[in-house]
């Protein structure tokens, strides 16, 4: 892009306006200015309205989306741009993938700080570089003040899984193990206590973070053992043994002493009338493993930063049911559900 | 009903508010209902307020009533 | 936390777990009532129905506040709620408790209504102080536990003269209701009334004391031995409420003895006592109508009394026929007997009262528990 | 999927909640109601976070993405599903890529209608079969009311350029020509007529449409002699040959009465005070071709009916301004600029 | 499109070029203001430019309201919209006009203001009927053409009995603003106002008709030719103009007979009479404080004028010293003389009021005509 | 400035309001300011008001003179 459209925005007391979404030269210097140095790489700056890249060797590839409305946009332990990076990266990990490429669809409310978005956008920049991919493409539309809330990211994202690595969630087989990467909930805490109308306060930082190279750690300590991974994001480890249970046409039977929950998240959900189990992770997995092969991958899990508390928390056992049923700290059994409703404080 | 937390009074605020700490989560409660509230007391909070105060000679004597029933052998397999 | 975890400790419970199997009598079953939503949580959320012997038979009671709520006066609140000058703050366990035709607070907001979610009566008062162009009403309920919130937020509202708050009361009372469970003469082709005790209510006597109770032991001869929310709590209430049976005591005793003194709080009754008075009756979901069982502003309080504010009238709607809350209620079913439940019935689409919150008895079945059932009767409801 | 998930939404009156978005069981319901079958595929059906697929066997890939927030959601011609297919269909295709795979990213706003959104997915679905590519992962959000406007779609997409094919925003050469696949204009006053706002009417429907048939045929008629292609949206031509003037360091001259514009398009903006080279196009494209192929190349492009009414309408000059000139129908020259702000009627 | 492609027709305009070169006289030169930014967009919009000889010259008049108007006034615009109570309706040509400290009516809004474009004075009357709780401001701005249609939505807003709607009046004239051109002194370093005569407005005359011109014709010996806004229309008035040069003759002359009358519209007349009235003076960005060059709402109207219901006082605001406007305007300098021109001041950031809308001499030299600038004086603005 | 556009009247509605239509567009315009309007009349309209009708003969005759300077050969190149 030539310096024509080069102009000095106001990052300090600027505004996204209408014009900045209008296809014109205020877009063209919103994302000279805002986008194309926190995400800099050739592909970007091919400058198309699509990226090209090498189509992979050999393989197989996968491809995901997901849309970041997170509130507050800024939060403890991270913010919008890098959570966009972090879950989409996630979601192309869970399948063993080696992500590759990612695309940022920002839909902006007028009105919108321009140092905020800088600090977005700069953030998800840095998020994807940590992660070793590259965001190839985007889009901005802004719309009117009220039609959205701040910022919403859209992040799809491609990656590889190489040759022989087959990972999904109905491979899960009685007795398999299931294993969680660390303590369940920082996310969803760390989110409801940056929240205004919640007027609660913690040191709780989200967990978000990427998590694919611990998942080259373990595919290289599994191998073949490996029958699936998920991250446990909204709905928490409630929701997503309940889907895999579903998929694979099994049980999970889990036991609450073994599962990672911080002292802190514990008591903000026992303040909140809510249970752990159903509040969002975005820097956590849910791994489904062979028994002979879980000593090993919970061992080279653990020798990996984002895997330090991972633990064993149960196995898959034979249900027609499909029931997620856990044995509790008290020695009693019962079902884990998927959360009915939203997740919100209780009051009873 | 009535969700509610044994909770540490940290700080007195102003209006009948108070501090309250919950292994490191902290909140602002209102302890109108209670008197006498001190820092260092443990406080019943339901719905942002303090509904009484717990007597720690109280929950130790609770505690050594249900140590009363240790020693007992486990009838494993008899629950149900 | 201190005060928490001390009971919830699993050597304990399988220690107390021995004492309870040890102290029934292997010749006769015992039947007890927690009325408390917050024991039935319990119950199911740690397991303990694992733990007892299989002739103690818990039987899960209406209190919980969102579950007796009647239809009618939800449909009341969305009415309130789509006012265009209202916004009404209510407690987020009412969101999706459904209303008349298809109607929920939540489906409610979605459709456009202002409805905000608040944690505490408090935060009502601050959405009035900041949004002075705005009818704020707080919908009030819960038992005498949450009464008392309600009367400081009145009395803060009044102190700050806040001209745009008012109150949609719909406080009940405990021991009105554990009543009027015990006085029902079933019918003939109903099973009796097997309650021989109860598990009293434990934040609820933080308030009102132990004196309420006096009448179960006194007139009824029925044990009320008053727990904490903590499962330790609640075993060893059982195992209190086992002992006076097998001694043929009936007596209020008081298990939760950290909180709860027996006079209660004096100043939560107080100032209850200026705020509030009965209402002549009020209907519960799952036990009808029931004399002098709720609370209503004291005409003294009348500006803001939201049902004068805004000429409430509750028009009645009729719950589900097939719904067997009222006989799981009295404990003369089980959820599983309801023909709704699992399938017509479930939390994300409950029918009765004791499907909407999850401390009613059948959604702490359908979410907790379920899985015994299929354990031990697996041919009956292969649908759940 | 099992059936316990399966319940009757109420198409009819019902309108999506916050529990819609929540990670529980009625999200899983309103997805499996609402876009499984709307979408239907083999891949989609995987019910992972994301989807796998081989790896395209050699060819370069290319990867977009774009967020739709076009309101009215439904408009003559069109609505957001149809046109969340096509926008990025289209933008892979100006690559001279075979589109295979799209995601989706639906931000739905609290109160918004389900028979609407079944209506949108729908039109989503067909419109992706009707193009030849697979929805194959998706999401879905549920923000407050007054925090969204309806619904937006961020959708993304990859595709497969052949080997041998390389086109760039930055190929244009001097003499060139520029060709228009039809008339210009259609898309954005077919939106504006749906205002509420603005009280005027037409028959003029919306142009939105997949172009990768079209671009089979071209990239088949003028192989190498091909420069590039783009697709003049936001902005319209004017903003499309500016932003391809700076790409390839070029100038263009343009001829007024060689553009197809229609009859309505032109008697809307004289009302409404706009220039139609500034107005939306959702189905047409704007290809640079090497002098020597252009007249083949239109004749190709005529006989697609996404092309029929193609015409060539100026070339690309030296120019180190890199300025779009146009000879007016009148006889006289003026710049072709970017729209300044917003596009709005004017008074004057 | 009937009556307008008719006066877009390449053939005769080549014809009427060549008409034009034939009658101009090649030893002098020829410079006339197209007073109206309507003029000017047409001349830049068909480069008619490239159509006429060499020695005549088009002057940009100030004729676009949007650019005439002064910063103070949009300020006062952005402090009304700002209050809670203000819904400010608005052309969306007033939009991106830049205020005082960077501002203007789009950031303003993208800061909260509640600002609505509208495309009639009449869509400001339905967003006050629908939103009774609403102050609803219409900026009312433009010469004498706009002017009737306020004063219809005035009288809307009376026989509607509508309270919550007021006026925020910028109505101009364009016969005092084209004195105020003439009247001016240059100072002894300035070059001289160089116009020979005028393209008289076009949709403005259809208001006022032709009387108000006799002036320039009479005491300034000034030729008038009002014109419609077709290129065509354009250089048949030149074509008239040159002639009158020619020959000598100074009157007022009227090519767009097809719409304007000599007296003009007298119900548009009658009623402006009626519900408004001069200002004493007015400013105008560009030319300066000009006498009586506005106008406001009579007394009668008081209860709808904004400045009165809200208290407006016009704060006055610096234009930037180095823009150009005013000599650009009266014909003494070109917009690529200024050396903000296509750096500083562009279409996306206006400095001056020229570069406002794009009827504006320098936005429509920029946004149609800067190629020219380029080809036959490559070296001087590279940066442009 | 002033940016208007002649139209046809198709439909005289109540309240001074009229349908006008240009080349398949179609709006609903004020014409409280113009006296005498008829379906069939073309109007000169601005901000959604008629400000004045088109006088067909006095547009033929512009047309005419237009014409007039036709036949004058074109001296190309010769502009500026
Ligand atoms: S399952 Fe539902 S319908 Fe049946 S008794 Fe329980 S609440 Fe009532
Ligand atoms: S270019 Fe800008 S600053 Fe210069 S005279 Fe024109 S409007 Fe004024
Ligand atoms: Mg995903
Ligand atoms: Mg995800
Ligand atoms: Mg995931
Ligand atoms: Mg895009
Ligand atoms: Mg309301
Ligand atoms: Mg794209
Ligand atoms: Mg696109
Ligand atoms: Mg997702
Ligand atoms: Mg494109
Ligand atoms: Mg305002």
């Amino acid at each position: 892009m030539s310096k024509t459209f080069r102009r000095k925005l106001d990052l300090k007391a600027g505004r996204v306006d209408m014009s900045h979404g209008a296809g014109g030269r205020a877009m063209a210097e919103l994302i000279a200015a805002i986008f194309k140095d926190a995400f800099g790489n050739e592909l970007l700056e091919q400058g198309n309205d699509q990226a090209s890249f090498p189509t992979p060797a050999g393989g197989r590839m996968v491809m995901t989306t997901d849309g970041y409305v997170v509130s507050p946009i800024f939060f403890p332990g991270g913010d919008i741009g890098s959570l966009a990076v972090h879950g989409t990266v996630n979601d192309l990990a869970m399948a063993g993938a080696k992500p590759l490429y990612l695309s940022a669809s920002y839909i902006i409310e007028e009105g919108f700080p321009l140092g905020d978005l800088k600090r977005i956008a700069d953030s998800m920049g840095a998020a994807a570089r940590a992660a070793g991919v590259l965001i190839v493409t985007g889009d901005t539309k802004v719309v009117d003040r009220g039609k959205a809330d701040g910022v919403f990211i859209s992040t799809a994202g491609v990656g590889v899984v190489p040759d022989g690595l087959a990972l999904s969630g109905d491979r899960a087989r009685p007795g398999d193990r299931v294993i969680v990467s660390g303590s369940m909930g920082d996310h969803g805490v760390a989110i409801m206590s940056s929240r205004e109308n919640l007027t609660f306060e913690t040191e709780i930082l989200s967990d978000s973070a990427p998590l694919n190279g611990l998942v080259e750690a373990m595919v290289t300590a599994a191998g073949p053992h490996l029958r699936l991974m998920r991250d446990p994001t909204r709905g928490g480890l409630a929701a997503t043994l309940n889907e895999l249970a579903h998929q694979s046409g099994v049980g999970f039977r889990i036991v609450e002493d073994h599962i990672p929950i911080k002292r802190q998240v514990a008591a903000a959900c026992e303040l909140l009338g809510l249970d752990p189990l159903n509040v969002a992770n975005e820097g956590k997995l849910v791994a489904v493993v062979a028994a002979e092969a879980a000593e090993a991958l919970v061992a080279a899990m653990r020798s990996h930063p984002l895997g330090a508390d991972a633990a064993i928390i149960g196995e898959a056992v034979e249900d027609d049911q499909r029931f997620v049923q856990m044995t509790t700290g008290f020695g009693g059994g019962r079902i884990v559900d998927w959360l009915a409703g939203e997740q919100l404080p209780r009051i009873c | 009903m009535c969700l509610a937390v044994p909770a540490l009074v940290t700080e007195l605020l102003p209006d009948n508010m108070a501090k309250i700490s919950l292994d490191g989560v902290s909140m602002t409660i209102s302890v109108a209902l209670v008197k006498n509230v001190a820092v260092g007391d443990y406080v019943i909070v339901h719905v942002g307020y303090a509904l009484s105060k717990v007597d720690p000679d109280e929950a130790r004597r609770t505690l050594d009533l249900l140590d009363e029933a240790r020693g007992v052998p486990l009838a494993v397999g008899a629950a149900r | 936390m201190k005060y928490v975890d001390e009971y919830r400790d699993g050597d304990k419970a399988r220690a107390l777990a021995a004492a309870i199997a040890a102290e029934v009598r292997p010749d006769r079953s015992y039947a007890f009532m927690e009325f408390c939503g917050g024991h039935t949580h319990a119950i199911s959320r740690y397991g303990i129905e694992d733990l007892l012997p299989k002739n103690v038979r818990m039987i899960h009671g209406p209190g919980c506040p969102v579950c007796v709520l009647p239809i009618g006066r939800i449909d009341d609140a969305i009415r309130l709620a789509r006012r265009p000058e209202v916004t009404l703050c209510t407690y987020a366990d009412l969101m999706r408790v459904p209303a008349s035709g298809g109607l929920s607070l939540m489906k409610a907001k979605a459709a456009g209504a202002d409805i905000r979610m608040v944690y505490s009566s408090l935060d009502a008062i601050r959405i009035a102080e900041a949004n002075p162009e705005r009818q704020v009403v707080f919908f009030a309920i819960g038992f005498e536990t949450t009464t008392p919130p309600t009367a400081v937020a009145l009395k803060t509202a009044e102190a700050k003269d806040l001209k745009n708050f008012s109150i949609y009361c719909n406080h009940v009372l405990t021991p009105v209701a554990m009543r009027a469970i015990l006085d029902r003469t079933p019918t003939p082709d109903e099973p009796p009334i097997a309650i021989e005790g109860f598990v009293g209510p434990s934040h609820v006597s933080t308030i009102i004391g132990m004196e309420p109770y006096r009448v179960f032991a006194r007139d009824y001869r029925k044990p009320v031995v008053i727990a904490g929310f903590e499962p330790l709590d609640v075993m060893y209430a059982i195992l209190m409420l086992v002992r006076q049976v097998n001694e043929q005591r009936a007596e209020v005793e008081n298990q939760y003895i950290r909180a709860v003194r027996t006079e209660g709080n004096p100043v939560a009754i107080d100032l209850c006592d200026e705020v509030f008075e009965l209402r002549d009756s009020f209907e519960w979901r799952g036990l009808g109508v029931v004399p002098r069982s709720a609370l209503k502003l004291r005409d003294a309080y009348a500006f803001y009394d939201a049902e004068k504010r805004f000429t409430v009238e509750t028009q009645p709607a009729e719950d589900n026929p097939a719904c067997e809350c009222g006989a799981i209620l009295r404990g003369q079913k089980r959820p599983a007997d309801c023909r709704l439940f699992g399938t017509v019935c479930t939390p994300e689409t409950p029918t009765g009262a004791c499907m909407v919150s999850s401390e009613g008895a059948c959604a702490a079945h359908w979410t907790y528990g379920r899985f015994r059932h299929h354990q031990t009767d697996a041919g009956l409801r292969k649908s759940a």
